[in-house]
């Protein structure tokens, strides 16, 4: 029994991550790409964390499995940000399908103070068809 | 099939796909966040390898390179977001 | 006898402390050091003609049989009296020539500090200690040489000097040891009881080569005479004491002391006779052709020396009378000659032997002591010039079937330093006054006396040679023969051949002397043939070596860091390939090798690519983060090998270098492709060979058998005796904490290092 | 002889670089503490020394785990003198370095650097363990690029570019050899290490490794064709840490060769002649680019060049005698150098530079200085009676014994050059008249000093000329001690007893 | 308030564990939920009984939380496998009403964990946060998804 | 699996010089990052490769009862990983030093200190 | 940086991230860990603070300069090296307590070594990374 949930956990967990890569590969922009990573590595490590949780039946494991959970939802959403913000800051090309940029020209080009109301600065992403 | 054997057969090829999809994009990048995420990625999946690992030679200690794997990817995106901008703002 | 000998050191030494308050108010006080020391081995006479030699040990180096042991023999005792006594005017003469000069004392130094080394070299009866005594003098004569210091042609002759009689000693310490090694001994005295046992052995003649070569450059030999000529730009009572009475007969002096133990073979004979007979003729030519007093007299010196060495090849009995004769003969009258051309010098500041003449007016004294020299030098009787002549050429008529060629030669020689004589001794003093000397002024008596002494002994002991004979001669011949045959010094042999060779000496050289006069023009035709003199050769010869030295430099220290990596590279790979092919058994052994797991393929991919990534990458940030995954890949290894510490600290300390990496770069410059196509490829090729070469080398090692009694210590004590599970843990922190100590040093400075680097910065700004 | 004290002088280094580092910008404090560190470290060396001396080798066995388990530390004469000369040139440097050093460097962590690489040096004179010899002598290259760099000045920066690669490629292939001891034998300490590579079938895997060795010390003995980094760089500190590199750093790969090849690898025939060629050819590299050069500093590196090649040679004929002057030349190299440098960084102080071409007049305006300058520079040069003389001899007796008449020529060669380049050097700067000098340097010249400034400079430079003069003159003790040392290095089985502590290794 | 609670209740664990002698994990869950009883007992206070009330709702959010994520997961599984045509991104501006950091970050964190979301930055000024949406339909909606499901949610559970 | 670990130690070994030969110091200094990561691999290999038994004794038992990897080599290699950082960071800064100060990458630039014969 | 996320982030994982480092530091001796990567764990910690904070508020955290921190590791290791000493026992050998400390376990030397080492590294791998980010 136990067996048959690690090896249902463990499965659905590879299969999250391997869809993760996958889209990391197609995505076209790296907004996008970052924004993918996120949540299915997220669930992926989490699954397979817990399936090692489970294979261990320790309490010890289990407490440390939680931390390390919490520890990556809090990483990877906190850095997705953060690299999305720098790409963002640094003009990394966005891609033309974007249907909505309300971030364009808020920020600050020299203080990278971000407006809340209507601004009009140089940060505007170039928008790029070519997924590469 | 044991649970070894599944792990072996089933779960580590399939993470090991991811790496290497993973690591096409970081080849291709193009811009420096992609490799970064990718890198991110790469080491997320690791975290996910160690926990297989763990239960194949049923070492829990592995676990804890998993948590300590984590919080370096951590650093490592935080500085590249660092130096992004700081790159941006010379 | 020690005393006597480094007394000149002590009291060179005292005279950094002293010697203001000395040369300022009493400078002839310095001469009491020669002239009490001459008294010294004047009163030791008796005791060499009794017991024939003195010697006195000192341990000082025993565990290699160096002692510093004095040997007071017959030879000995006539260096040490020449020594002592020409120090002793050369000191007092001095006093008045350089009177006044700021750096009187200094010479002195270096004067006494000579004389000690060479009374050194004289009476060791160690091998090693008359080197180092042999050296010695070869530096303070570069001291002497050079002691006009801001005059640039007597630093280079200083150089000069130094550099021929420094490597000829060089040369000869290797004869010196290779004696030691054979025969087991440095001392004189046993090689003197055992002269056969390095006759026979196979390395006699490089031996004789070798201390040639230190006697011959000593000596102004040809084709190392040249210095001696560029020595006299020295303050002329060093070109006295040093490069006419001593130091250059210290090669004799060498040849003499080894005649018993190395001499008396076919070799040994024909060098020196060839070599002698080569300068003597060659040098006394050259003398002709000079016009400076200094230049004829350096030349003529050479002449003299090219006679000793020439005689001492002749090895009999009587040419080593001949050679101690004219050794004492040529001193006291080449040391007068000195001298009065140093009063000359001095008074009239020129030396110009074409243009003096008629000084006989204002110096009486001097041309008198120039006129005996001259004659001395001429080998007139009642000279001792003509007794060391008389018996020169006896020996030379009794070397068989040479005998004529010699003789000849030799009296050319003598013809020809005939004139040399009297250009120097009487030739300035001859004729009418030119009137832009008629104000040259009598000199002090310190400078007129010791010359005029030397005449006199000259006369003295030409007249009475009986004098000399038993007490000095003798014991000086027999220490070079080894056996007692009593001498007899006489000036009238009768009318023979030698007589009548001696006529013919003089008739010729005083019709050369009326015949030939100096001159500027023909000093400056000889200067055609420079070009192949020694002297030229030998520079050229350095040129050709500093050209290859500069090259060889330019070669290896290009300034690429690029080839100094593929040179020690390729050395090495030369150094491990000869070894590896040479000597090890190249095999596999398959039993060893585990299997392949999909997992491993990858991470083996992973880690392929992104070495080849970092490599090939134009941009910096994809090679850093490539090398990031580099790193990444090699956790894994650590991992999947069972290494959680490794896998831990490798990935920690990869990304801080990483993130160090990114800190740092954003500022460097574009990355341009610096290297041409074939560069790279070249690079590639070498360093893919490298590459082999470690792969190779580690699959041998791998493939010796394993276990490490240490490593299964550490397992198996690590919890019983350390009290600690995590073995890895245990041996940093435990079993080989020392090293984990000495790494966080290592941190540290670097640290240290790090923060310096960062924010200190001493380059002038360019504000100012 | 079991002595847990003999990592005294370790540990005194330690504590005074640690100590040290407390006093970051309190640099006149640092200048008393580390003189007083320094001459405690002395007496610490020379206690040690005698101890060995008269009571044989001592060993611990750190954390008290037994050979070959732990790491061994091993005072045999060898290691002790060698402990000894690096304290009596640590003093003479601290010294010379709290007069001469800029006041800016002294506040970014020179003392604390300088005693660190005295530990290491020391540590490395000291371990039994191979792998624990590889950290020291990491700490003693780290602390060089600190100290090569420390004030980050063009030519510095430039220099120590190739110092540091070159040098960090060395700890490379050291790391790969000490990967192939381990891997033949299962064990890091040196004297276990020599009984068991006895065993080792595979002879060629041991030499293999042993070229490894041979050129990883190689290039941090700067031996050709592996000194590159040395001419490039060594001119560039701060004549203070010029002279502590000059003095003893090359020596350390010197030590590490002798002590390899005689406990370790004994003497295969092919890496014991490349040994002589490689000898030959750094005397030649050495003396020629002294010739060439016009640069004090450039000029006294490329003689350590040229008289680590004598060193190499005296191991390239590898007989007891030639041993004897090796070791004999070691020690008087390590004073005479150090000492070198710190009299061309009097000469830079009093004239604001190093070039010969425009130095001059010394002689006459300094005489009493030149006079004592003239001791080291005539040691160097190996004038008998002086210190640079007597291994000579022993090198020569060793090539006659053996037949190597060409090493023979070199060392002769090498010695004429040394002649050559120093007198040369001698009549431009004390000889010849100085015209236009000084030339503007930072600071105070030579002059303005104090009194009590100008000794913490001529101190050094009489300690050591003194020091010198004693190994030329009594030649017989350090003769003595180079037998001793030789005679240990070539028959380690005494070594080797001592520190695993069993009976008798001798069949 | 809801700390004192928290602390009283954490205290009197500690001390059922002492008292018990036992230490181990089920005990002191055991004696956190026995206390916890006790304390829901004797709280008369109106304020103070909000912790009774929050800890259940704590555990719903998790839980709500938790499921998000799946299905965020999944419809990333979805959508890495669709074609860029089908994908409709967008950055959109949304106006937060959390104002301490704390709150600020937290709902930040939430938002990024559901589906394709991804927030940029928040105004220096608190007052709008931005969004990368991968599959805008319609801004508004989004928005006030977002507002119910997330934000007025966690403020309740904060003030 | 060992002799694919050694082709790997053998390239490292070749990358890293095939840097170290470039003219730009960046790359001098990944071609001793990279020569630094092979003989660490070296190593590690001399402790033969043994998979999922990390030299840790387990709770409860006092010495090991199953094969364990060779601790020895894995001590060393983590000593020489943290002395080699040590040396890395500080030619990192040293070449943005020099590049502050010479304003080039370019080694073939660097060479004042050996030209002035 | 000025990302509010991240500061107010790191204000919490800050504590979390040293504990975790001190929590591998004592258990080295038994587990994968130990003092380097402890140290470096917690440097880590206080790098990110700086990344979000700047240096000068993370200096103010750690109140000490990291600089002494250095020294004060070094007194420490060899400490544990020369007590030994004293009791003539061979530089470094361990010495332990009799019994074992709650949580902790053995308390030894060897402790007090690690301690020494975690301090170094955290000293040395902030004196870098400080005197970069202050200079870039
Ligand atoms: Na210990
Ligand atoms: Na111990």
């Amino acid at each position: 029994m136990k067996e048959i949930i690690i090896m249902i956990l463990s499965t659905f967990g590879a299969l999250f991550v391997l869809s993760t890569s996958v889209a990391m590969l197609r995505k076209p922009d790296v907004y996008l790409r970052i924004s993918v990573t996120g949540k299915a590595a997220t669930l992926g490590i989490g699954l397979l964390l817990i399936s090692a949780a489970v294979f261990f039946s320790d309490y010890s494991v289990t407490t440390r499995v939680i931390a390390t959970i919490i520890f990556v939802l809090l990483t990877v959403t906190i850095g997705g940000h953060m690299l999305a913000r720098a790409a963002y800051f640094t003009k990394t090309p966005i891609w033309n399908g974007t249907k909505i940029d309300e971030l364009a020209g808020q920020y600050d080009p020299k203080t990278h103070i971000l407006y809340s109301e209507k601004h009009n600065s140089s940060i505007k992403p170039e928008k790029t068809d070519t997924p590469s | 099939m044991s649970l070894q054997e599944y792990f072996q057969l089933i779960i580590i090829p399939i993470l090991g796909i991811s790496v290497i999809l993973v690591f096409i994009r970081f080849i291709k990048g193009p811009s420096l966040a992609d490799r970064v995420i990718a890198l991110d990625m790469l080491i997320l999946i690791s975290i996910c390898i160690i926990a297989v690992y763990s239960m194949v030679f049923n070492h829990s200690t592995f676990l804890d390179i998993a948590m300590l794997f984590a919080l370096i990817a951590f650093l490592s995106t935080t500085a590249y977001a660092y130096y992004l901008e700081q790159r941006e703002r010379k | 006898m020690i005393i006597a000998v480094l007394s000149g050191f002590f009291f060179a030494a005292l005279l950094p402390l002293l010697g203001r308050f000395a040369k300022k108010t009493i400078p002839l006080i310095f001469s009491l050091l020669p002239i009490s020391l001459f008294i010294f081995f004047l009163f030791n006479l008796p005791v060499i003609k009794n017991e024939n030699t003195w010697i006195s040990h000192i341990s000082w180096i025993p565990s290699f049989g160096i002692e510093l042991s004095f040997r007071l023999d017959g030879l000995s005792m006539l260096f040490s009296l020449m020594i002592t006594g020409i120090g002793a005017l050369v000191f007092t003469y001095t006093a008045y020539y350089l009177k006044g000069h700021p750096y009187l004392d200094r010479f002195y130094g270096y004067l006494s500090m000579f004389m000690a080394s060479m009374l050194g070299v004289v009476l060791s009866d160690n091998l090693i200690s008359l080197f180092i005594f042999w050296e010695l003098t070869s530096i303070s004569s570069f001291f002497l040489i050079g002691f006009n210091n801001e005059d640039a042609s007597s630093r280079k002759s200083a150089m000069t000097a130094l550099g021929i009689t420094g490597f000829g000693g060089l040369v000869m310490l290797i004869g010196f040891v290779w004696i030691g090694y054979i025969t087991g001994t440095y001392s004189i005295s046993e090689l003197l009881s055992k002269p056969e046992l390095l006759k026979n052995h196979i390395g006699y003649p490089w031996i004789i080569c070798l201390i040639f070569v230190g006697s011959f450059t000593k000596s102004a030999q040809f084709p190392f005479h040249f210095w001696l000529p560029a020595a006299m730009k020295a303050p002329t009572p060093v070109s006295t004491y040093l490069h006419s009475a001593t130091m250059v007969k210290a090669g004799v002096f060498l040849l003499a002391r080894f005649t018993p133990i190395l001499g008396d073979t076919l070799l040994w004979t024909t060098s020196l006779i060839t070599i002698g007979a080569i300068t003597m003729v060659y040098a006394a030519t050259h003398a002709l052709f000079r016009v400076d007093l200094k230049s004829i007299l350096a030349y003529s010196t050479i002449s003299a020396l090219g006679i000793l060495v020439f005689l001492i090849g002749l090895g009999t009995e009587k040419a080593l009378l001949a050679a101690t004769m004219f050794i004492l003969a040529h001193a006291l009258y080449k040391a007068a000659l000195f001298l009065i051309t140093g009063i000359i010098d001095h008074q009239t500041e020129s030396r110009d032997v074409s243009q003096l003449a008629g000084l006989r007016k204002v110096m009486m004294p001097v041309a008198i002591a120039g006129f005996i020299a001259a004659l001395s030098s001429a080998g007139v009787p009642l000279l001792i010039g003509f007794l060391s002549k008389e018996v020169m050429y006896e020996a030379t008529l009794q070397f068989g079937q040479w005998a004529v060629l010699l003789t000849l030669l030799l009296v050319l020689t003598k013809i020809f330093l005939f004139v040399a004589g009297f250009w120097a001794g009487i030739k300035p003093f001859a004729g009418t006054l030119p009137n832009e000397f008629q104000k040259v002024s009598m000199p002090s008596a310190l400078l007129w006396v010791p010359p005029l002494l030397l005449g006199t002994l000259s006369l003295l002991f030409g007249t009475f040679p009986i004098i000399i004979e038993q007490a000095l001669i003798q014991p000086v011949v027999n220490s070079m023969v080894g056996k007692e045959n009593p001498i007899y010094l006489a000036l009238w042999h009768g009318f023979n051949l030698v007589l009548l060779l001696s006529l013919i000496t003089l008739v010729l050289g005083f019709i050369l002397y009326l015949y030939l006069k100096p001159s500027e023009k023909l000093f400056l035709k000889t200067l055609k043939f420079e070009a192949v003199s020694p002297e030229n050769l030998i520079s050229g010869f350095g040129n050709l070596f500093s050209w290859f030295a500069l090259k060889w430099t330019k070669f290896f220290q290009n300034g690429y860091l690029r080839n100094y990596v593929i040179t020690i590279l390729a050395f090495l790979t030369f150094l491990t390939a000869y070894t590896l092919f040479g000597g090890v058994n190249i095999y596999i052994d398959w039993n060893q090798i585990s299997t392949i797991t999909p997992s491993e393929i990858i991470v083996v991919v992973l880690m392929i690519i992104s070495i080849f990534f970092a490599i090939i990458s134009t941009s910096r940030t994809t090679s850093i983060v490539a090398l990031g995954v580099v790193g990444f890949a090699n956790c894994l290894f650590f991992l999947f090998y069972s290494a959680p510490d490794l896998a831990m600290t490798q990935f920690s300390i990869d990304t801080l270098t990483v993130l160090l990496f990114m800190l740092v770069l954003f500022k460097l410059p574009k990355n341009k492709t610096l290297s041409s196509k074939g560069m790279r490829l070249r690079d590639a090729v070498l360093s893919l060979l490298f590459g082999t070469l470690i792969a190779i080398l580690t699959l041998e090692v791998f493939e010796e058998p394993s276990g490490s009694e240490v490593s299964k210590y550490f397992a198996d004590n690590a919890y019983l005796l350390a009290k600690g599970r995590n073995v890895v843990n245990v041996i940093l922190v435990d079993f080989r904490g020392f090293d984990t100590m000495v790494e966080t040093v290592v941190l540290v400075i670097a640290a240290v290092g790090v923060f310096s680097l960062m924010k200190l910065d001493l380059n002038p700004s360019k504000k100012d | 002889m079991n002595n847990s004290l003999i990592v005294l002088p370790i540990v005194i280094q330690f504590l005074a670089g640690t100590i040290l580092l407390f006093f970051w910008v309190k640099t006149e404090m640092q200048k008393v503490l580390s003189i007083i560190f320094s001459v405690l470290a002395l007496s610490i060396s020379i206690w040690l020394f005698m101890l060995v001396w008269n009571q044989g080798i001592q060993v611990t066995q750190s954390g008290n785990w037994q050979a070959p388990f732990g790491i061994s530390f091993v005072a045999d004469v060898f290691g002790a003198t060698m402990v000894l000369i690096s304290s009596i040139t640590g003093f003479a440097v601290s010294i010379f370095s709290a007069g001469s050093m800029r006041k800016e460097r002294l506040e970014f962590g020179f003392f604390p650097i300088l005693h660190f690489l005295i530990m290491g040096l020391q540590g490395a004179f000291l371990t039994g363990d191979i792998f624990n010899l590889y950290v020291w002598f990491e700490v003693v290259i780290i602390s060089s690029f600190v100290m090569m760099t420390l004030g980050g000045k063009r030519k510095q920066l430039e220099g120590a570019i190739k110092y540091v690669s070159l040098n960090l490629l060395a700890s490379t292939l050291f790391l790969i050899g000490i990967g192939f001891i381990y891997g033949l034998t299962g064990s890091l300490n040196m004297a276990d290490i020599a009984i068991k590579i006895t065993d080792i079938q595979n002879r060629g895997l041991i030499n293999v490794t042993a070229g490894l060795f041979l050129v990883a010390f190689g290039i941090k003995s700067a031996v050709f064709p592996m000194y590159f980094w040395l001419p490039a760089s060594y001119h560039t500190p701060p004549p203070a840490v010029s002279s502590i590199f000059g003095g003893l750093l090359t020596k350390l790969g010197v030590y590490a060769i002798l002590r390899s090849f005689t406990l370790i690898f004994g003497g295969d025939e092919f890496l014991v002649s490349m040994l002589g060629i490689i000898g030959a050819l750094t005397i030649l590299s050495g003396g020629f680019g002294a010739l060439m050069h016009h640069h004090l500093g450039k000029i006294f590196g490329y003689l350590i060049i040229c008289h680590i090649g004598f060193m190499m040679m005296g191991l390239g004929i590898f007989t007891e005698i030639a041993i004897i002057g090796t070791v004999f030349y070691l020690i008087h190299d390590i004073i005479v150098k150090t000492n070198l440098f710190m009299i061309s960084g009097v000469l830079l102080k009093i004239n604001g530079t190093q070039d010969i071409k425009e130095l001059g007049g010394m002689y006459k305006n300094y005489p009493l200085l030149s006079l004592l300058m003239a001791i080291p520079l005539f040691s160097l040069v190996g004038i008998p009676p002086l210190s640079g003389f007597w291994a000579k001899i022993f090198w020569i007796k060793a090539g006659l014994e053996t037949e190597e008449f060409v090493l023979i020529a070199f060392i002769i060669l090498g010695s004429f050059l040394t002649l050559w380049v120093i007198a040369k050097m001698w009549g431009e700067v004390f000889w010849k008249p100085g015209e236009g000098l000084p030339k503007k340097a930072n600071g105070l010249y030579f002059d303005e000093l104090s009194t009590g400034d100008k000794w913490l400079w001529i101190f050094p430079i009489v300690f050591l000329s003194f020091i010198s003069l004693y190994i030329g003159l009594a030649a017989e003790n350090i003769i003595i001690l180079s037998q001793k040392i030789a005679g240990d290095l070539m028959d380690p089985s005494n070594y080797i007893e001592s520190v695993l502590q069993i009976k008798s290794i001798r069949p | 308030m809801t700390k004192n609670l928290l602390l009283s209740n954490l205290l009197l664990a500690i001390i059922w564990v002492m008292a018990t002698g036992t230490l181990t994990e089920e005990n002191f869950i055991f004696g956190f939920m026995v206390s916890f009883l006790i304390l829901y007992l004797i709280t008369v206070n109106k304020e103070e009984r909000k912790y009774f009330t929050m800890l259940p709702k704590l555990i719903y959010f998790i839980l709500f939380m938790l499921w998000q994520i799946i299905k965020a997961n999944f419809q990333a599984v979805k959508e890495s496998l669709y074609t860029k045509s089908k994908l409709s991104p967008a950055i959109v501006k949304y106006p937060l009403e959390a104002s301490s950091d704390v709150e600020i970050t937290l709902l930040a964190n939430l938002v990024a964990l559901t589906p394709g979301t991804l927030v940029i930055d928040i105004s220096d000024d608190k007052k709008v946060m931005y969004i990368h949406v991968l599959h805008l339909e319609n801004k508004e909606s989004f928005i006030s998804e977002v507002k119910n499901n997330f934000e007025k949610r966690l403020l309740e559970l904060m003030r | 699996m060992e002799i694919l670990l050694i082709i790997i130690i053998g390239l490292l070994h070749a990358g890293g010089l095939y840097m170290l030969l470039r003219r730009s110091m960046f790359k001098m200094i990944i071609g001793l990052i990279l020569l630094g990561n092979g003989a660490n691999l070296l190593i590690f290999l001399m402790g033969r490769l043994v998979k999922g038994h990390p030299p840790v004794i387990e709770d409860g038992l006092k010495v090991f009862t199953e094969i364990y990897a060779d601790p020895l080599p894995q001590a060393l290699v983590l000593t020489a990983i943290v002395i080699g950082f040590g040396l890395q960071s500080f030619a990192i800064i040293l070449i943005k030093r020099v590049y502050k100060v010479l304003e080039t990458d370019d080694l073939d630039e660097l060479n004042s200190t050996d030209e002035d014969i | 940086m000025k990302s509010l996320i991240f500061k107010t982030a790191s204000t919490y994982l800050l504590p979390l991230l040293l504990l975790f480092s001190v929590f591998i530091l004592l258990r080295g001796h038994y587990l994968p860990g130990g003092g380097f990567v402890g140290g470096l764990m917690a440097s880590i910690a206080f790098l990110i603070h700086s990344f979000a904070f700047g240096l000068k508020e993370t200096k103010e955290i750690i109140k000490i300069n990291p600089g002494y921190l250095m020294p004060i590791g070094l007194i420490l290791a060899v400490g544990s090296g020369i007590a030994p000493i004293l009791i003539n026992e061979p530089f470094l050998t361990g010495l332990w307590f009799e019994e074992p400390l709650k949580f902790i376990g053995m308390v030894g030397s060897a402790l007090f070594f690690d301690i020494g080492v975690y301090l170094v590294v955290i000293g040395a791998t902030l004196t870098i990374m400080f005197s970069i980010t202050e200079t870039v």
